[in-house]
């Protein structure tokens, strides 16, 4: 076991399926000699040299287009978008393209690539900087949406999306990229659709994904040391394959649901598994199901305000409070 | 029109090539008028766009490229598949909707492809391909493969933003990649003169990248060919991306629908009097070749054709089940459990 | 009262505005001319002239970035997009841009444009042009969404649309281009967020919207017919602003949910609705929440499977009845 | 460096014209120079892009603009907002998230605007504003206003897909717009020259837009008033767009966090040697005005920047409740009932 921060374990996710596979490339903006602009891919260069990691131009719908064309002929591309918010530059070819391309040739290509991105606010970027997208993302039959809240998961998961024949959205959190962590030693897989439950409990089930995770896991602790309420919190870890079992067998056994989601309310994640959870998980409900979420806005930029809108511990804490108690 | 490439020519074709070429254009434009009669017949749904009256850069190209040489093209993509040697009776049965088409009737008209002859799709949105085909071309330059990428697109397609990032991106990786822009003067209805700040929409364009401005007659199959034997060794030598630009002229609308009558009549009648396919007839005549060999080459297509019509009417409707099939590489499609 | 299709009616729609209003423009690829490919434009250039209808290159981001441009500077364009699988084309200037803009400069610029697009499937044109992409409109902060199923609808929510001061994204159907029907003489207009109670019934709560209204519709009458089982039917209309209080005072009346939605199954915009009624109108439901959607997969292009692939009449009867039966 | 422009150059500015651009060049300098201090005193969060060393570029267009002619700049944007006068108080209050923030803390740093001022806004997706600044420029067309729209962006931005469409579309168009291309040589950490298939990645690419190559030197603001002018006037005058490329380079590194440690020394003391603003001192001196009169103009920025620095930190934090405001124009954010 080592401890990594959540950064570099992005880079030692790719280094380690990058020895392993030379088909493995990886291209984007500043990605080369300068590792990254958040760091995230520093030394890639120095090891593995200027063939296999690649700096381009500023030309989004070119880097994931290319990696498209690339994947489907034999390497396995891993292309870096700097913010996830630019995936609105290359949408084309991700959901057009990358998404439905196996489908309508009947399988007779296969797009094996990773799209890595540093996804999520808390940084003070403002409303173009700061976005959440795995719903995004999420709503496209094709991808598959992965999105880590551990330096263990950055490293298993990376590799897991490395090696799976499909395409695979990748999303770093930038809130998260100094959180350390212990990562296993040698090779680590992470098989992509399997939630973890992090926090058993009985009394209510938490969903949450990537930086919500440790503010669910803290919220959890402090309504079990205030409240006496009993959560169990689970890190869904993918979308797609989104892993419904873990969360419906959950709420089989605590009858109440709550999703912790970053991204703006309207149709984020939490509102797939609440339909599901609604109609396969029905019966084992007891009260409503509860989404907490960023309300439906874009981000603002000041620290303040970017504080007050995303979900925080205490809006968390005390949601999950009331509603119980309302229920009562 | 002579390219303005000042790059020796290749080798001109031997008889046998350009009597292939001429086979390939006949393939195209018989496959393609039969489909055009067989949509009215109700049996093609949905689209088709026809490249009647382009095929002398589908042929040409073809002949200039090696086995393992990808092909990208868009939607009207028909005549590129034909002349990589795509199945015939598959490409009606991807028409039909039926089990048997290429892609079993989940891709249609405008997504024909078929890998294994490299022919690695048609793309139905404008732009996507080129970036996609400079990624074929990168992944050969990496394995050292040898193999070049060529990407056929229309002259609409210059103006949109995906076809400067892929010829930026290609130009400065020095990809094997050769884009082909045919050149029909027309967007769906609008003249391409009428939106486009150039008068070479991909021409004039070349500059842009640090490229020669390479126009071509694109309805000279034989002029095509020495192009694309350039522009597709220099790729191959390391030397980098072409641009190519081809002029030619759909015959009929822009897709099934459309009987293109926004179109100067005396515009149809110059370029139908400029049509590939009597021109390299007339070509081959005049160099030996007789009528009989040419009529049998037409009479083999016209059955070919035919034996293919009939395998796909009679094959199949795909069955439901295979709605959740082939999103993923595990062959299916769940997203949960 | 007139009889239009729905074809006719977006043109008479865009017609009674633009003789309203002088800075109502209308740019697009062959919308002038050629009276647009799908014919929706026909006439209008011919009597407004191409200064106010404009053909453009094949240039999404600088269609729809002009038409930006244009509604922060005084005018009131509407920017076609010809199938609205194109929108990924544009998607940075729809989702970064026109939607976030208003509120990052603290409402310093509104930006009053309508974003009309050819949605949906049915006419066998495969997974590139037969999207529908509502759902991916209502998970972005700042657009409205608007999807009528009618023609009186489509002229009403049209001048709504064009007369609303911020940005509208205007899905017109594909399928109902050739349906037809009545629209009311002299200026209408319908309002956004006002969902309509098709068809009155208590035993359940049927939400649909577009090409799936009819199908609601004709489903309702057979359930009715040859079961006894009376369903509510309301036509969303629009999906934002969202008229969630008319869909919960129907569930309480009916104690059942389902969603008749034509997008692909993971975060349709039924997630939304049922999440919405999970938590606000958990206390009237009976049982679950059922959405009917198409299968998480891209649109096939044959005939039989893009029939089989979209939810049809006999799949909601058969859903509604099997699951009213489960539940008792 | 001279434009290669053919066009008759603009008049020359009058000393008064040139004291102001002077002045504004100080105004940016001294407001951005203090805005990076305030950074590392933990005032200003998130990110910033500073313009130092480019100012040039802004004081020259804005000095050769009318009061209602249209700003749009990128993140790199306050040296365009406070050249148009935007107010620096409001100014720093946005880069420190405060209630009295040009945008009210909502926008920050990258999407600074000032619309009184029409200064249309900072866009921070690379190349998404030059369409924006097109479509301005169309409504200004329509309404027939005489107004023009001037678009600033960086050398990085000429390889993205909006670029190529809002050139094309603005030539076609013959929109009043003047596309300004500061190159400051970089992209983020890369050379523009790495990634980039020409040399000079604006000018060479006029032509493919049908327009001319026009070059200016970016730290001269007289020489960037000169073409600025006459671009400006050629847009007024219905004969279309323009597109400058200013050779500039910034003193620090692309934004807060970046030590900028990628560049060479040498080029770096090169470009330093060459700051505008001495520059400009210098050869108003030599135009006759005395060191008091110049030395007053510094001085009394110094006092104004200190006064709105003041006033910035004495703001207060923005309401949480003003979140779910100015969504939609009726000043909410409803999306449901
Ligand atoms: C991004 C995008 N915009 C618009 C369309 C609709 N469309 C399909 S073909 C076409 C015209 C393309 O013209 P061109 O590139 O000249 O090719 P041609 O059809 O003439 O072969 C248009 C506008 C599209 N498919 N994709
Ligand atoms: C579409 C997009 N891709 C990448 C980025 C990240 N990014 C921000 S600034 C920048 C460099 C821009 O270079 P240039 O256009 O030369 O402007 P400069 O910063 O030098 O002023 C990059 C890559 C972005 N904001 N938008
Ligand atoms: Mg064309
Ligand atoms: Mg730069």
């Amino acid at each position: 076991m080592a401890e990594l921060t959540y950064r570099a374990a992005v880079a030692a996710g790719i280094a380690q399926e990058m020895r392993r596979d030379p088909m493995v490339v990886l291209i984007g903006e500043d990605v080369g000699a300068a590792g990254g602009v958040f760091k995230l891919t520093e030394g890639l260069i120095g090891e593995f040299g200027p063939e296999r990691v690649r700096d381009t131009p500023i030309s989004e719908q070119a880097i994931v287009g290319a990696a498209m064309g690339a994947a489907m002929t034999g390497l396995r591309p891993v292309a870096e978008l700097m913010f996830s918010d630019f995936f609105a530059v290359a949408w084309d070819m991700v959901v057009n393209q990358i998404a439905k391309t196996r489908y309508m040739t009947d399988g007779q290509v296969s797009i094996p690539l990773v799209l890595r991105t540093a996804n999520g606010a808390g940084l003070r970027f403002g409303a173009q900087h700061s976005q959440s997208v795995e719903n995004w993302a999420m709503a496209i039959p094709g991808l598959k949406v992965v999105a880590p809240s551990t330096p263990a998961d950055v490293v298993g998961l990376m590799a897991a999306a490395i090696r799976d024949p499909d395409p695979v959205i990748f999303c770093e959190h930038k809130g998260l990229f100094a959180t350390k962590g212990e990562v296993p030693d040698g090779e680590h897989i992470v098989p992509l659709g399997k939630a973890a439950v992090i926090r058993e409990g009985h009394d209510c089930t938490i969903v949450a994904l990537a930086a919500m995770v440790p503010r669910a896991v803290e919220a959890a602790g402090r309504l079990s040391d205030d409240h006496g309420i009993d959560a169990e919190v689970i890190d869904l870890r993918t979308l797609i394959p989104l892993d419904a079992q873990a969360i419906l067998r959950s709420v089989e056994k605590t009858s109440r649901l709550f999703t912790v989601e970053e991204n703006p309310r309207a149709l984020g994640w939490g509102a797939e598994i609440a339909s599901i959870v609604a109609d396969e998980g029905f019966y084992s409900l007891d009260a409503p199901i509860v989404r907490i979420t960023t309300p439906h806005v874009p981000l603002p930029s000041s620290a303040v305000l970017e504080d007050a809108v995303l979900p925080t511990v205490e809006r968390v804490v005390e949601t999950v409070r009331q509603r119980l108690e309302d229920a009562q | 029109m002579a390219g303005t490439s000042s790059r020796p020519a290749a080798a001109p074709p031997d008889i046998d090539a350009r009597l292939a070429m001429y086979r390939v254009m006949v393939e195209c434009r018989t496959f393609e008028v039969r489909a055009q009669e067989l949509f009215f017949e109700g049996l093609v749904r949905g689209t088709t766009h026809l490249g009647v009256g382009q095929e002398a850069v589908a042929a040409g190209f073809a002949a200039a490229m090696r086995d393992d040489d990808y092909s990208f093209a868009t939607y009207r993509g028909h005549n590129h598949a034909l002349a990589r040697g795509t199945d015939m009776a598959g490409l009606y049965a991807e028409l039909f909707g039926r089990a048997t088409g290429l892609m079993g009737g989940k891709g249609g008209s405008m997504h024909i492809t078929s890998a294994e002859h490299h022919m690695m799709g048609s793309y139905a949105i404008v732009g996507a391909h080129l970036p996609i085909a400079l990624g074929a071309a990168w992944s050969a330059q990496y394995r050292k493969s040898g193999q070049v990428a060529v990407c056929f697109f229309g002259d609409g397609t210059t103006n949109i933003g995906a076809f400067h990032e892929a010829l930026n991106m290609a130009a400065v990786w020095k990809a094997p990649v050769v884009f082909v822009c045919e050149n029909n003067q027309y967007m769906e209805y609008t003249p391409i003169g009428a939106v486009t700040a150039v008068a070479r929409p991909a021409a004039d364009r070349a500059a842009a990248y640090d490229l020669e401005a390479i126009v071509v007659d694109g309805n000279d199959v034989e002029a095509v060919f020495g192009v694309a034997a350039t522009a597709v060794e220099r790729a191959r030598a390391g030397d980098g991306p072409s641009l190519v630009e081809a002029l030619t002229y759909r015959h009929g609308g822009h897709s099934r629908a459309d009987p293109g009558k926004y179109r100067p009549d005396e515009e149809v009648k110059a370029w139908l009097a400029r049509d590939p396919i009597p021109a390299q007839r007339a070509r081959l005549r005049s160099a030996g070749v007789d009528a009989a060999t040419l009529d049998t080459i037409d009479a083999n297509v016209a059955a070919k054709v035919a034996a293919a019509e009939a395998a796909a009417r009679g094959a199949p409707e795909p069955l439901p089940d295979v709605i959740e099939t082939q999103l993923w590489a595990d062959g299916g499609s769940s997203w949960r459990n």
